[in-house]
């Protein structure tokens, strides 16, 4: 045996189904825990009720996102086309009213940036890329990817405790629970 | 181990909820192992020895028809192909718009579908991603070098330079050059992200190694916690919302290209919305001639089902209506204009030189779809495939139609010359088909093909109140002697019980 | 399972992504600093065959440009003088310097390497073919050679003084006041614009005495009905 | 590319030359000369490096480099690597590097040398322009503008051959000596007059008693006291007889007779009467130039126009024994005849009647009576003594050489007559019968292989000549460059060696000794002289000649029996341009045939000799392509034609309003061919033609005899199962409904009185009932259009000095390739060889579109279309949609009105030119300019393929305008080059005013005035070429005092395609046609597009 400390990361139990999944999320919000998470092969819908997640802030990030393209664009044509460089073309005019001409630009850039605010924003939601985690480590965890449920209890949370948190994932339902320790930095 | 398929239910206790019975996207009661199993087999098997036949040509038609058809264009000059100063676009364009059409339906079975809640999307709406993004490169190819001056396309993009000169924002070229690459952008990342949950699934299927590292470096380290799932849902919903204009916007944009032009026939404000239904009309063309071949190779007609051909041969009926309505719409305009210019134009696209391009254009357009009028059609994967391919073809021929036959017969009588492809031309245009295979053949040898955390969804036991249904006695048990024998038998017996 | 990836590689993309964002960063910054004209023209000073000094021809001997650049004025090019231009002066003057051999070769029947061919000078000003730039259609409407070849008069050796860049012609262009300056003193590379205007007595609309070179500069270009063109075909054709 | 030793150029001759538009007064030195001598060798090492130098206008400054003291913009580099600037030793006087010089000369020509004005650059000519000076000033045609090519022909010949093998000088001069040692001297010259020429004859005859004197070229009719020169400004009426007077016939200068087709008079100074326009009938058998532009045309065999003369004479009541051939006629033609006698009678000594040059004896001399009869001599005939009066004809030189009186004979004719002599003659053999032959060309054509000698001939920018004009003017002819080769030999040079005994060439060429001793005057009024380009000494009158003509015996015409035309070429003429790149692309004015000739026949005769199935028509039902095949695909038939019992296989097309039953064959074509041709004719003579003349089209000569020089009956046609690819540069003749070039008549037709049909030109076609166009744009003028700091709103195109605009007359312009030609020369536009050309790939920044119109209801002839050119260039859209929808600002709209087009900025996304409605716009799509296009599949060899940097053609480029590289959009824009270089001479207007105000600069206002370029005093290209006067260009700002401004406020001008909205600068003027009301076909003509809606 080892005498090296390992720092735990928490529990893992698994359960039998999308069902058991949710209503032990149930009980576990009610527990009063913040640090944990359910894991699970596909999205299950009213998970985030169960778990007593707010709404994603990524909307919001993404409008503002979504704008700084528009007006980037108008900007960029605005700027190019009638302040700096200003060319006839077609007897079209050169001032303000150019504008429907930028239009399609200013569309198109709302939403690549839009895009692009969506998926970083969405990494840096999720705190991924992340290469390593504890549970990685786990061998059942593999299947969460497939037809596994997973609940994990950190040790971070304050309601955390070595024991009663493995009692408390075997009453609700919990399998297979086992301590994931975290990686020696 | 214990497998949630194993266990038995628990009845529920209190009243009984009543349940609307639904189709079964997915037959025969699969379970979620199933799913995952049949789809990573793709990707882990060895392919099969078709797989090698369609492959290993189409590699060779795309290295020699794009790698060879390019290096002779660049190197020797756009006149090796057959435009003249009459005609200026040719196939080149006429590519272009058919590719950027076919890279329609990926997103929009993916976005709008998606937005519709119409939950049949997805068994193929990877697939049909996957072909955006291929087709994408494909028509990117044809705008790129179609140009004079290849080495000097870097003038398209607004950088501060030395020159101080800038693009000119008025032109509907340079919007293209917005639209065509913001939705490649955009449909990538759609495509990237819908399939990281999927790429985690294979990396945790895979044996230690190179190939387990690529997937986990590509899966970002998804662990699929339902913090992750809360964001991720979020974004894909917005993704979709933000691809279904984007979707609309793309061909439209390609079709101001013609529209906002002085040239008769093109100057046609009826051209968004034809070229978008025309776009979507040849996407799902495209997409059944793609899969249902790779349902049968890939037997995967669990999760491709009847019912998700059937819809899209509907829709094609729908979309291919339209189009022919628009084309009956724009003869209508040019006669009610009165101007001799435009009335002309599109008589000599019917009669002119031409008409055998306008004969297929109508014939594989609006008169073969009719057919999916009568069930037995829409049923029969024999008539779906010809009718895809005549699809295919005609709207090839739709572009050819209005870009060729238009530059041939415009204003003046004393410019009009007849314009016909060069060998090259017809080398690149194959090329690209090769190029679409090839890529997509390896989209099929590594990534997976159908979204698996998606189908896992739609199932009935996926619903995190199913255990508390007590109406259905069997849905929830997996037979499981049933499938193992069909399991390939290199399947890790690792995740079996 | 164990984990594919040690725990360092979390920070990994993080520092990927900052230091792709500083190389690009750089990229762009090195590329402005050396790849533009700015960079890649100014300065540019090559060795000629005769250490010709334009400081001491113009600034301490006091030759007029016109004198060797004899059709600046009156073509699109500004030529070089023709080697007998040189030889007029020096076939008395510094005769026997060691630097003038090219000339000698050039002019001299009595030199023993004396062969009649031209000396060939190095290019320092070069446009490139598609640009049509006319050097009298700017010296001949107040725009002097320091505008766009520096103080040449105080050069020893001729060095690519300004970025000769489009944006550089644009500059001018959109904004003709800064540099241009009576007709009378477009070859005099030591004009002060406010000297001039205290020698001078010019008056602005309002009658007043103008002292403001700014406000003289706008004088200029207005009595001069100077308007010079942004489209392509000014200078491309 | 081989090695070449250049010759430096030379500034003619000291103290006698001028520039002629003078450029600071400077005057030559003789030091100039002795000083290129040391210049240029140094360059000439240089030249084998330049293989792979970047395409570029300033090649040739490369070349020649020490030539070349360019700072700053000359030498191209967008590298660093060091490049040298090497400046003169000595600098030449009056070369201002960088400046244009310009110098009068002239082109010798058979009907009368064309003055010209040479712009040359660096001492190297590159553009002809009309010496306006000149009283016989009448444009330059498509052959005086690509004359200037021929100088820098790479297959031009440059050494002297003896018996077709390189042979020194010294060989030569003994062989001259041998020449003159014998004294029977035959000299056959040219058709063109040179009075220093027939003085060194003179000179020959009293040295050598032997010497004879003959003169020929195929296209010219015999040597005669006297020729008569049509002056066309006095004439009301004129009738033709298959006369191409106004293009490849020439009469007379013709520029006063386009001056009397606008109903408003030259640069429409007065109001439109139609009383001042002239009335031209035309009777013909070829559809001419001269035909379309006639107010009635009648078509008939070749054979039958003499009958109809008679017919005409006999109306006229001549008394001439040939009026007895008159011909019975049907009701109408002798309704057609009987009124057009009438209207001539009526404008009697203001009428003139003229026949074909080389029409049959008999035609001339009726036509002769009828000139008689209409008193048209003195007043619109004037006839002059011909300098090449006495010599004899080519059948008298063959006889002369057969019975031994010539034993030595100089073939110094601009022909090929071992090519083009009648094939009866077999002149070929009666050489071989001299004991030497010398044989001056420019290049080594059949003649040249079959002489003795060849000698390389001086082009005539590279020698000293003189020559008589139209009106004989002595015309003086000055070197701009020193024969770019070594052995050149100019004409009169040769002719001083057998005086003299020695051959001067060069700097000190015996030439200018012969030319000033000609001239006889003081050196100043010589030095006038050659300033301005000629004396005012003219060609002595004479008496009219008298034509002995017995009364030729025709045979009726049938399918079986037809007449053939051996037709002048409207691009290489009698051939001697088969290797001028230019003329080979530039499209023939009829048929639009490029690079080849074919036959051309009447629909009809051709389904009657079952060539077709139908009668091909002419507006092809539903645009279809034309039975040929269009394009790249199009094949025309081959038929075999008999004639006096030889054949010739010849491809064939269909020419509208052609006279049935009449054979069209153009001459000059088919003078050698290669492995490469498409109908493995060859190799055969590969070797007397260049790359460019090669395989191009058939050769008919052999058909054509002594007796039938201009005409023959009875051919035969087969259809062979041959085809042969030809380039056309139209393919579709009408105007399909929509009227595009329109025409007016002055007589009342069904829309009205003249003034009616005048007043309404802009509203004919889809014109008439097409709304007013609106922009959703705010129109200039509005506050919110591009207001100013104030608020005021300025018209989006701000120049206050000028605004450019074109006038395009097509009631003058009668659609020959002058304009066209020109452009290329002065635009640096590339030739693209034969198959390009099919493809559709032709470069011209002008299109001559020529429409045919059939008026179905022409109870007269209903086949018998009327012919409008229109010349369609870049019309300079002030809305134009070519620059909305280019994506890098490469074409914009510039201050003054004109649509710039930056190649540099140009990627080639070919968007624009789909989006411009009149297709003017072209596509490099190859390196044309690098890669030689006319080595077979040269250009689909990229990389691989041959490049032509540094040949010769390269030199002649005009260094203000850039070479396009491929991929790079090209097109008109107004020769923005002299635009620009005229505005930047304007300016210097500044520095003078100061000057003269004696203040200084800041106190001088400038003003427009001084600023803005006088009225009319820039020209462009295509106008200054034009003989027809039909381009009127010049700045919208100086209003009524502007050709241009006049002429479009008249209502006959139009915008072509006003229906998009484009608001072209270029306008058409509707064609006038001025019929005879009493004239059968009177309500036809003018009919072109006025029914159109």
């Amino acid at each position: 045996m080892s005498t090296t400390r390992k720092k735990v990361y928490g529990y893992l139990a698994e359960f039998k189904s999308a069902s058991a999944l949710y209503k032990a999320a149930e009980k576990v919000r009610d527990a009063g825990f913040t640090k944990w998470d359910c894991y699970s092969p596909y999205p299950i819908h009213g998970l985030d009720a169960a778990m007593g997640l707010k709404r994603s802030i990524l909307p919001y990030m993404v409008f503002f996102g979504g704008m700084t393209g528009t007006i980037t664009a108008f900007l960029l044509a605005y700027t190019t086309q009638v302040v700096i460089y200003p060319t006839v073309v077609q007897g079209k005019p050169t001032n303000f009213f150019t504008l429907p001409a930028f239009f399609p630009i200013m569309f198109e850039l709302t939403i690549l940036f839009s895009g692009f605010t969506t998926l970083f924003g969405l990494l840096a939601l999720m705190k991924l890329p992340r290469f390593n985690h504890p549970l990685f480590a786990s061998k059942q965890f593999e299947r969460s990817t497939d037809d596994g449920f997973f609940i994990a209890l950190e040790a971070r949370d304050p309601k955390f405790s070595a024991t009663g948190t493995k009692d408390f994932l075997g009453e609700i339902g919990g399998s297979s629970i086992e301590l994931i320790e975290e990686e020696p930095a | 181990m214990a497998h949630a398929s194993t266990t038995a239910h628990e009845p529920r206790n209190g009243p009984k909820l009543p349940v609307l019975e639904r189709e079964h996207l997915i037959l025969n009661n699969r379970s979620y192992h199933w799913i995952t199993e049949r789809i990573c087999g793709i990707v882990e098997n060895k392919q099969p020895l078709l797989w090698w036949i369609l492959f290993i040509p189409s590699a060779l038609i795309a290295m020699l028809g794009v790698g060879g058809g390019l290096t002779l264009l660049v190197s020797t000059g756009v006149g090796v192909w057959g435009m003249t100063n009459t005609v200026f676009w040719g196939w080149d364009i006429t590519n272009f718009v058919f590719w950027i059409g076919i890279g329609h339906a990926g997103t929009l079975i993916s976005a709008i579908l998606f937005l519709t809640r119409q939950n049949w999307r997805t068994s193929i709406n990877r697939a049909a991603e996957a072909m955006t993004i291929f087709a994408v490169c494909c028509a990117g190819i044809f705008p790129a070098f179609h140009v004079g001056r290849v080495w000097m396309a870097w003038f398209l993009a607004p950088i501060p330079n030395a020159n101080a000169i800038w693009q000119n924002f008025k032109s509907p070229l340079l919007w293209d050059v917005f639209a065509v690459s913001t939705y490649f952008t955009v449909s990538l990342i759609f495509w990237f992200l819908g399939m990281v949950p999927d790429l985690a699934t294979i990396r945790d299927r895979a044996k230690p190694g190179l190939r387990k590292m690529l997937y986990g470096i590509f899966a970002l380290g998804w662990r699929g916690g339902n913090r992750q799932w809360s964001h991720y849902e979020m974004a894909y919903l917005l993704l979709a919302a933000l691809s279904t204009p984007l979707v609309l916007s793309v061909h439209s944009v390609v079709s101001f290209d013609f529209a906002t032009s002085v040239v008769p026939g093109w100057h046609t404000t009826i051209f968004p919305p034809y070229f978008v239904a025309g776009a979507v009309f040849g996407g799902f063309a495209m997409v059944l001639t793609i899969m249902i071949p790779a349902r049968a190779i890939y037997g995967l007609h669990d999760m491709i089902t009847m019912k998700h051909i059937e819809n899209m041969a509907k829709i094609i009926l729908l979309t291919g209506t339209i189009v022919g309505y628009a084309y009956l719409m724009e003869l209508f305009v040019a006669f009610y204009s009165g101007a001799i210019y435009e009335m002309e134009a599109f008589k000599y696209r019917m009669t002119g030189p031409y008409w055998w391009a306008y004969l297929a254009m109508m014939s594989c357009n609006v008169i073969s779809p009719q057919v999916f009028w009568f069930k037995k059609c829409r049923e029969n994967l024999w008539v779906i495939m010809a009718v895809s391919m005549a699809v295919n073809v005609g709207m090839w021929f739709e572009r050819f139609v209005i870009i060729v036959t238009t530059l041939a017969r415009m204003w003046l009588p004393g410019d009009w010359k007849y314009y016909s492809a060069s060998p090259f031309e017809i080398i690149l245009f194959v090329g690209t088909i090769g190029m679409f295979l090839m890529l997509f053949l390896l989209f099929l040898k590594f990534l997976p093909c159908i979204n698996i955390a998606e189908v896992k969804w739609t199932l009935r036991e996926s619903d995190p109140h199913f255990d508390d249904l007590n109406d259905h006695p069997d849905d929830g048990t997996v037979k499981i002697p049933a499938y193992q024998h069909e399991l390939p038998e290199t399947t890790d017996k690792g995740t079996t019980v | 399972m164990a984990n594919i990836f040690p725990r360092w590689t979390n920070l990994l993309p993080l520092k990927i992504a900052f230091c792709a964002g500083t190389a690009a960063v750089g990229v762009v910054a090195a590329f402005t600093v050396y790849a533009t004209p700015k960079a890649t023209v100014v300065g540019y000073q090559p060795s000629q065959p005769i250490p010709f000094s334009h400081k001491i021809h113009v600034d301490q001997l006091g030759l007029d440009c016109r004198y060797c650049h004899s059709f600046v004025d009156n073509s699109d090019h500004s030529n070089l003088p023709s080697a007998n231009t040189c030889w007029n002066c020096h076939q008395h003057v510094q005769r026997q310097s060691p630097k003038l051999e090219p000339l000698h070769r050039a002019m001299d029947k009595t030199h023993p390497l004396y062969d009649g061919k031209p000396i060939q000078w190095v290019k320092v000003h070069k446009a490139p073919d598609y640009v049509k730039f006319s050097h009298s259609a700017h010296v001949n409407r107040g725009v002097s050679c320091v505008s766009c070849h520096g103080q040449v008069d105080q050069m020893e050796v001729v060095y690519h003084a300004k970025a000769h860049s489009m944006g550089f012609c644009l500059d001018c262009h959109r904004n003709p006041a800064d540099n241009v300056r009576p007709l009378e003193e477009v070859f005099n590379l030591k004009y002060d614009p406010a000297e001039y205007l205290k020698q001078h007595v010019v008056l602005n609309d309002k009658g007043e005495r103008i002292s403001d070179p700014k406000e003289f500069g706008k004088k200029l270009s207005d009595v001069f009905k100077l308007q010079p063109r942004e489209s392509c075909a000014t200078c491309h054709h | 590319m081989s090695k070449r030793i250049w010759q430096h150029p030379e500034i003619p001759a000291d103290e006698t030359t001028v520039s002629w538009r003078s450029v600071g007064q400077l005057e030559g030195s003789p030091a100039f000369r002795e000083y290129m001598d040391r210049e240029f060798p140094a360059s000439a090492a240089a030249m084998a490096d330049e293989a792979d130098a970047e395409t570029s206008r300033r090649s040739f400054l490369k070349l020649m480099g020490a030539s070349s003291a360019l700072a700053g913009l000359s030498m191209v580099a967008c590298r660093r690597a060091e490049k040298y600037t090497v400046p003169y030793t000595q600098a030449p006087e009056w070369v201002i590097p960088g400046k244009a010089l310009y110098y009068a000369s002239a082109m010798p020509r058979a009907t009368g040398a064309a003055p010209v004005v040479v712009t040359t650059f660096e001492g190297r000519p590159t553009k002809l322009g009309p010496n306006t000076l000149h009283p016989d000033s009448d444009g330059t045609d498509a052959f005086v503008q690509a004359s200037v090519l021929d100088m820098y022909s790479p297959s031009r010949s440059q050494k002297i051959l003896h018996h077709a093998k390189v042979a020194t000088r010294a060989d030569l001069e003994k062989a001259l000596a041998e020449a003159a040692a014998s004294g029977k001297i035959g000299f056959l010259f040219g058709a063109d007059e040179s009075p220093t020429r027939t003085r060194l004859s003179k000179e020959l005859t009293a040295k050598f008693s032997g010497a004879k004197f003959y003169s020929y070229e195929p296209l010219a009719p015999a040597a005669s006291a006297a020729r008569a020169v049509a002056d066309f400004s006095e004439a009301d009426r004129i009738i033709s007889f298959d006369c191409d007077f106004a293009s490849l016939d020439p009469q007379g200068p013709v520029t006063p007779f386009f001056d009397r087709r606008k109903p408003e008079g030259k640069g429409y100074k007065a109001k439109r009467d139609v009383k001042t326009m002239n009335r031209l009938y035309a009777v013909e058998s070829i559809f001419s130039l001269t035909g379309g532009m006639a107010d009635h045309r009648l078509r008939i065999e070749p054979s039958k126009v003499l009958g109809i003369a008679a017919a005409i004479a006999k109306k006229l009541s001549v008394s001439h024994p040939l009026v007895a051939t008159a011909a019975a006629l049907d009701e109408k033609t002798q309704k057609w005849v009987d009124a057009a006698a009438e209207d001539l009678l009526a404008s009697k000594g203001k009428a003139l009647a003229l026949a074909g040059s080389r029409t049959a004896p008999a035609l001339k001399a009726i036509v002769q009576a009828i000139n008689e009869a209409l008193g048209a001599q003195g007043t619109t005939l004037k006839v002059l003594a011909s300098d090449n009066a006495g010599f004899g004809d080519i059948a008298g030189l063959k006889k002369d050489i057969e019975s031994g009186a010539v034993e030595y004979v100089f073939l110094l004719t601009p022909a090929n007559p071992v090519f083009d002599a009648p094939a009866d003659l077999a002149f070929v053999t009666t050489l071989q019968k001299a004991k030497a032959s010398f044989h001056l060309g420019l290049r080594t054509d059949a003649t040249a292989h079959a002489a003795t000698w060849h000698i390389p001939a001086a082009h005539y920018l590279e020698s000293w000549s003189d020559a008589r004009s139209a009106s004989g003017f002595h015309t003086l002819i000055q070197p701009m460059i020193l024969p770019l080769y070594d052995d050149c030999v100019s004409e009169l040079e040769l002719l001083s060696a057998l005086l003299e005994g020695k051959l001067v060439t060069g700097e000190e060429s015996a030439a200018f000794a012969a030319v000033r001793k000609t001239f006889a005057s003081d050196a100043a009024s010589w030095k006038k002289a050659l300033r301005e380009g000629f004396t005012t000494g003219t060609s002595a009158a004479a008496p009219m000649p008298s034509i002995e003509a017995p009364a030729p015996s025709y045979q009726a015409v049938s399918e079986q029996s037809l007449d053939v035309i051996f037709s002048t070429d409207g691009s290489i003429f009698d051939g001697r341009w088969i290797d001028n790149a230019w003329l080979q692309e530039s499209p023939d004015p009829i048929s639009k045939l490029t690079w080849d000739n074919a036959a051309l026949i009447a629909p009809k005769t051709a389904k009657a000799l079952g060539i077709y199935d139908q009668v091909t028509e002419l507006e092809s039902p539903r645009a279809a392509s034309p039975v040929d095949g269009e394009a790249g695909n199009r094949r025309a038939p081959i038929i075999k034609i008999s004639l006096g019992g030889k054949d010739i296989e010849i491809p064939v097309l269909i020419a509208f309003g052609l006279a049935e039953n009449t054979i069209v064959l153009p001459v000059g074509y088919g003078q050698g061919y290669d492995a490469e041709d498409e109908l493995s004719r060859g190799p055969l003579n590969a070797t007397h033609v260049g790359l460019v003349g090669v395989n191009r089209g058939v050769n008919v000569y052999p058909l054509r005899d002594s007796a039938t020089t201009y005409m023959a009956q009875g051919a035969k046609v087969s259809l062979t199962d041959k085809r042969y690819s030809v380039a056309l540069t139209q393919e579709h003749h009408a105007m399909y409904g929509r009227a595009l070039a329109r025409e007016i008549s002055t007589l009342d037709g069904e829309k009205g009185s003249f003034e009616k049909q005048y007043d309404a030109v802009a509203k004919q076609g889809n014109d008439s009932h097409a709304p007013k166009n609106m922009s959703l744009y705010k129109q200039e003028g509005s506050k919110t259009w591009d207001a100013d700091k104030d608020g005021n709103a300025k018209p989006h195109l701000s120049d206050d000095l000028h605004q450019w605009a074109m006038n395009i007359d097509l009631s003058s312009c009668m659609g020959c390739n002058a304009c066209l030609v020109a452009c290329q020369a002065e635009n640096n536009i590339p030739v693209v060889g034969k198959e390009q050309v099919a493809k559709g790939r032709a470069m011209h920044w002008i299109r001559m579109d020529r429409y045919f119109a059939q008026n179905k209801d022409n109870t007269f002839d209903a086949d018998s279309p009327a012919m409008v050119p229109q010349p369609v260039a870049c019309v300079q859209c002030e809305s134009a949609p070519c620059e909305t929808v280019c994506p890098v600002n490469a074409t914009v709209h510039t201050e003054d009105g004109l649509n710039a087009m930056a190649y540099n900025r140009c990627i080639g996304t070919r968007y624009c030119a789909n989006n411009c409605p009149y297709k003017a716009r072209r596509f490099n799509y190859f390196d044309y300019n690098k890669r030689n296009p006319l080595i077979a599949h040269n250009l689909y060899k990229g990389p691989a393929g041959v490049t032509q940097v540094g040949e010769a053609p390269h030199l002649q480029r005009n260094p203000n305008v850039t070479v396009r590289m491929r991929g790079v959009m090209e097109k008109c824009t107004y020769c923005v080059q002299r635009l620009k270089d005229a505005k930047i001479r304007q300016k210097r207007g500044q520095k003078q005013d100061v000057l003269a105000s004696g203040k200084t600069s800041p106190e001088v206002a400038v003003t427009a005035q001084t600023l803005r370029i006088p009225v009319d005093s820039v020209k462009v290209a295509c106008q200054e070429a034009c003989p027809a006067d039909a381009i009127s260009f010049g700045n919208l700002l100086d209003e009524q005092a502007a050709t241009v401004v006049r002429g479009r406020e008249l209502a006959r001008s139009y915008e072509l395609l006003h229906y998009i909205g484009t608001i072209p600068r270029t306008l058409y003027m509707a064609r006038v046609k001025n019929p005879n009301e009493k004239m059968p076909d009177a309500a036809f003509v003018g009919t072109a597009t006025i029914h159109m809606a």
